[in-house]
Order: structure tokens, then C-alpha cells, then sequence
């Protein structure tokens, strides 16, 4: 440990240095557990009471876990609890990691099952949104989206339409066992059409609000311990 | 303020004369309110007095009414049910009609109902009680990967679907959002949802025009909605759920539910 | 443990049940440790040797568990490890809770917990008022609420009820679990249709002579019903 517990808490008294109790070892564990990034160690602090040394605690905490199903172990300026090295592999060959679609790709799918068919500028219109590169793609690799046909307006744009294998996945018998869009609007949706004709200002508002997950890296099941 | 304590003075609190202020802010339906008035009855639901209920309704409304308040339609009809459940059930069973089922099965049947609703309601609360995930307990932040297999490969449920219809709707969408709704006639559907539904709780012959939706801008959108009205009610009337009249040309339309029996499956 | 641990494991050997080991404790901690979500017992199964009882191993780190920092819980048909109650009032510092649901949307939400699948007209019927804008639409967003499919009558009208994030959220291991289930069963307050209807039409009718051509037969107790 490079830290020096008890140096700031207690520089004069000659008392020892207070024990790490059960309780901050809980809190500890848990804060971990539940973080999605790894949690500094003035983070921890923050939330242990007056006089407890949240490194002396982590590093308890470190001891306490050595040989179980998790470590705790040290990233990019703070702590983290991942699986214990050596299970990992086990883990990941027995289970195949099933794909997941951006929140994107999954709105995408929403608006061309519903609009169908539909054009990649009509899909942006009925988001709000630009379409990112490959959210459309990543939908027809997945076998849920293919071209339908042509639109016959100028530069006749491909329109887009669900698949088979769409109705399969989701245990639909036809399109007509979607929920009505009518059922939809009931429960406060399209209450209002909007502009329809994309403007610029539609456009350049994805600038200020950029969707965070068109931007995420797709999961990589080989890629954490980095 | 039709009360003395107009002028009791701006310190002393202003007495309540009634367990419930009158307005309609807040209250989700006639329903809403006949449960709400119930528990000033302070009383085990299974031993509600409807009677006393269907009073303190009417009054409610009566002194709404004195206020100018706009009652909607909904709460009107309910008034005009109570109103007459409380002269049945006021009635000696000897004076009453042979050929009509008893006003105590019907209101057992409202009681009933305000029991459920508020057992729902207590569900809820349970509901909202428990140790729930992202409120009072969180699971693993930063999970690795997912476990269960998923048919076809791909983690996506159509639930998922539908959440990212209304998310991308409500973006596009935008602060529209929250506009009242744009001023749309009245369709037949419409009309004919709200009618069936209001017609449950109608005892008697009543104008169509009571039916309309409150708060119609004068207009083009009270005449559609007329005509969508009457429309609705003609369709009703082929299929012969419900009865028209017009006692004389250009005289209000009296509409009423026909009693027929349930179709047997 | 409503389960049978060995039965099926093991129904012919007079040996005693194994032992869990610690390896299989280890793997399972492991294992719930690295999702997000409800692991089933099957899953722990296909990952434990051959003769490890995952029902055992699953009770046994629940024990182990116990009065830390993150604890094991039976929800949404699965287990899942989750941060210990008491420590909410700390990490609620730490993470952001979301927002509260209305009055509006609470109700409809047992009313579909408890009464699924269930159509918007019949959610309307109980409350007895117009379900209002967006209440459905929220208890989607949340994921609380999905299709479950169409009722086979007019319109076909599409049917609600909850999801697995719902038992999840809520900390249910099933539907089974709802709070006062059996109590509102027994009470006949879950059936679909009131016993009696609240509607006045049967009361009237006076202006016209009774119409006994529509009157049903079983009305009749002498009819040839019995």
C-alpha cells in the first residue's frame, strides 16, 4: 500500500489507527457492485463516515475477496470488482454472448416495423434524428430489415420494410399483431404530427443533442480487463 | 364562499364544512371521487352505505354546481344514476315495481366496484412499497455479459420494440409533447366509444347533446361533435342497443339504452 | 426451498448428495456477478460439473452472502445479486433514482399487474375513468408494461401486462409473489367482470313493454336448463 492510513485522521494522537469495521467493508462492496465505472477512492470516502480511511478499506476489502468468484482490482484512477481472472474464460465459453442492438438500432427497427415501407430520410424525419452509419446496416445484417422497393420521388430512395425473420423473433403472426398504432396514440403517442419535411434545424439539432449510444462501441466480449 | 366564514376573518382557519373542498383538480373520475367520499364514510367498504354515498355525491355536486364550477360530463352522469338509485332504494319494497330487480343488487354492484378500485389502489401502494430495484437496491453496475441465451441471438424483446417507438416518437415529437391536444372533431368512433361507455351509467332517456365531451369550443367543433353524436346513435340504434326519440321537429333527441339480455357463450 | 434438490440429479444412487464445493461457489458467485439481470438455475446448472447441484450451490452463496454488502435475491424467475437494502439511504447519494410515478400510472399498473392480460377498455371499466395521455406510454418507457398480444373480439383490441423487468424492479420471483394476491383472489376481486353490472339499464325500461321475446332462458328456473 502506497497509502498511509491514519496519517491525516490522527497525526498527533499516539492512538492506533481505527480498525476497518464490518460496515464500511459493506458499504464498500456495494458502492463497487452497483457502479458502472470504476469508483475513485475520495468517492468512497465521501460516503464512509468521519475517520474511516477509505484506502485502508479497499485494500481489506481487496484481502477479504482473494480467492473468491470476484476481485477487486485497480483501473484507470480507481477501483473495480470484476470476475476473478481465471473464471472468466469459463465463462465465456459456455455462453454465447447474444448480440445486442444499440437503442438506435432498436428505434430504427421500431419506426421502419411501423412505417414500413419507409425511406432512410423518412426514418430520420419520425426520430428526429440523423440516421448514423451503419444502424441500418447493423438491422439488415441481423436479418430484421431488407430493401422493399423504390420510392418514385426524385432520386428514388430505397424503402425499407421488416422481414420473416423479424415477425419470428419477436413470436409475431403478421404485422397486424403489433400493437395498433391507434392503441399507441391512445396511450399518448403521435398526439401531434410533426413538420414533416426535414429542415435544417431538425438536422442540425443532433449537434446539441447527440444520442450518446449512437457513439458507445458495440459490447466487446473481449475487450474488458483494458 | 357561500359560508359565514366569508367574513370570519383572515386568521382564524376557515372551516371546513365539508370533508372535501370542492373542485374537480385531482380527482380521476366520477369513480375517483365516489371512493374518496366513501372513506369519509369512515367505514369497512363491504359495509358502505350507498345511500349515504349517493347523498353525499349529489351534494357534492349540488354545491359544485353552486360554485359555476364546470362538472364534466362523466361526473353528471354518475349524478343522474345516483340520483336515481337513491329514489329506488328510498322506496319501500312493497311500492316498488314487480317487474324491477332490486336497487340494493345494483348498488352492491357500485360498491363492488369502488372496492376493487380500491384494492387496486392498495396493490399499488404495495407495489410502490417493496424493495424495488434502482430505488432502494441496485444491481451489478457494470455487468459483463449477459447470461441466458436468447432465441435468435439477438437481445431484443418487443417490448424493447415498443419502448423505442414511443422513445423516438417522443423525441421527434419534441416539446410538442405536452401541447393540449390539437382542436380535432369529433369522428363517430369517437363518439360511439364515449356514448357506449356513458350509456352504462344512464338510468333513463336523456338528450344526446348531455353526452357531448365537455369543454366543446362553440362552433364548428360542438356541431361536428353533434353530429358525430347522432351519427353514433343512430349506428347504436340499428344494432338496436339503444332507443331514439324526437318528440317533435327540430326538438331535442332523447336517447336511452335498451335492456337486453347478455348473448350466452 | 420449494425446490427438490437431487431428485433428478441423482434419483437411483443411495449416495449422499455432494457436498457444495467452494470451486462451484466461486463460479456461481461469478456468474451472477457478471450480469445485470435474473440468472436461471438451468444456466448456473449447464455451467457446474456434471453432479453439482445448482439449486444447493445457489442456497448455499445465499447464506454466504448474507449480511454483506451485496446480497442474493429470487426475482423474475431467476437469482440475482443485488446491493443489501439497508445501505440505500448511502448509496442513494451515489446514484440517481428515477423519477416518481403518478397516482394515475401506479393504479394502472397494479390493474395490470393483477388483472393480465388486460385491455386499455378494461382498465378504463376499473377505474372508471379515460385512461389519460401518456400513463400507458410511461409504464412502457419504464418497461414495466408490454403487448401481450390481441383479445379475440372486435377491434382486437391489444392486451397488456408486465414484464420481466417489472418482477425484476419490483423484487418479485414471480407473478405468484404480488402482494396480497391470494387475499384480492379469494375476495373475487380479480375477476373480469363485476357480478353484477353497475349499469341502470337492467333497473329500467318502463317506457316500453318489457321485451319477454329477449329475455334469456335461463332466466327461467323451471326451464329446460335442469
Amino acid at each position: 500500500m502506497t497509502d498511509d492510513p491514519g496519517a491525516d485522521s490522527a497525526p498527533t494522537l499516539p492512538l492506533p489507527e481505527p480498525p476497518v469495521r464490518a460496515e464500511w467493508l459493506r458499504l464498500a462492496e456495494a458502492l463497487l457492485f452497483a457502479s458502472a465505472e470504476p469508483v475513485a477512492e475520495h468517492a468512497l470516502a465521501e460516503l464512509l463516515p468521519e475517520g474511516a480511511n477509505a484506502a485502508a478499506v479497499l485494500s481489506s476489502l481487496q484481502r477479504a475477496l482473494a480467492g473468491r468468484g470476484v476481485e477487486l482490482v485497480r483501473v484507470g484512477g480507481g477501483w473495480m470488482l470484476r470476475t476473478a481472472e481465471d473464471l472468466a474464460p469459463l465463462l465465456r465459453k459456455r455462453f454465447e454472448v447474444p448480440r445486442r442492438l444499440s437503442r438506435a438500432a432498436v428505434e430504427t427497427l421500431a419506426i421502419i416495423a411501423y412505417h414500413q415501407p419507409v425511406t432512410r430520410a423518412e426514418i430520420e424525419d419520425l426520430r428526429g434524428v440523423a440516421l448514423s452509419q451503419g444502424t441500418l446496416e447493423t438491422l439488415i445484417e441481423a436479418g430484421f430489415v431488407e430493401p422493399k422497393g423504390k420510392r418514385e420521388i426524385p432520386g428514388r430512395p430505397t424503402t425499407w420494410g421488416t422481414t420473416k425473420a423479424f415477425l419470428v423473433h419477436f413470436g409475431l403472426a403478421s404485422l397486424k399483431d403489433l400493437p395498433r398504432l391507434d392503441e399507441l396514440k391512445a396511450a399518448g403517442l403521435l398526439t401531434a404530427t410533426p413538420p414533416l419535411p426535414i429542415s435544417p434545424m431538425v438536422l442540425e439539432d443532433r449537434h446539441h443533442d447527440p444520442l450518446e449510444e449512437e457513439r458507445l462501441p458495440p459490447v466487446d466480449p473481449e475487450g474488458e480487463g483494458r | 364562499m357561500t359560508r359565514e366564514d366569508a367574513e370570519a376573518g383572515s386568521e382564524s382557519p376557515p372551516a371546513c364544512p365539508a370533508p372535501l373542498t370542492v373542485s374537480f383538480e385531482g380527482w380521476e373520475g366520477p369513480l375517483d371521487l365516489l371512493l374518496e367520499l366513501a372513506r369519509a364514510q369512515k367505514v369497512d367498504l363491504a359495509r358502505l352505505s350507498v345511500l349515504l354515498l349517493a347523498e353525499q355525491y349529489l351534494d357534492w355536486i349540488a354545491r359544485a354546481r353552486a360554485l359555476d364550477l364546470e362538472i364534466a360530463a362523466d361526473y353528471l352522469v354518475m349524478a343522474a344514476w345516483l340520483a336515481y338509485l337513491k329514489s329506488r332504494l328510498l322506496l319501500p319494497p312493497a311500492e316498488r315495481p314487480a317487474d324491477e330487480p332490486s336497487p340494493e343488487a345494483a348498488a352492491e354492484a357500485l360498491a363492488w366496484q369502488l372496492r376493487r378500485l380500491e384494492a387496486m389502489r392498495e396493490a399499488g401502494a404495495a407495489l410502490m412499497a417493496r424493495v424495488r430495484l434502482g430505488v432502494d437496491v441496485w444491481p451489478r453496475g457494470a455487468p459483463e455479459a449477459r447470461i441466458e441465451r436468447v432465441p435468435g441471438g439477438w437481445a431484443v424483446s418487443l417490448a424493447d420494440l415498443i419502448a423505442g417507438y414511443v422513445a423516438a416518437r417522443r423525441r421527434a415529437l419534441g416539446k410538442r409533447r405536452y401541447a393540449p391536444p390539437p382542436l380535432d372533431l369529433m369522428s363517430v368512433q369517437d363518439a360511439l366509444a364515449r356514448l357506449v361507455r356513458l350509456l352504462r351509467v344512464v338510468p333513463d332517456w336523456a338528450v344526446l347533446t348531455r353526452f357531448l365531451p365537455p369543454n366543446l369550443a362553440p362552433g364548428l367543433p360542438t356541431r361536428a361533435g353533434l353530429a358525430s353524436m347522432l351519427g353514433a346513435g343512430l349506428e347504436l340504434a340499428k344494432g338496436r342497443t339503444v332507443a331514439l326519440r324526437q318528440d317533435e321537429p327540430f326538438g331535442p333527441i332523447w336517447i336511452k339504452a335498451r335492456t337486453e339480455p347478455e348473448p350466452e357463450v
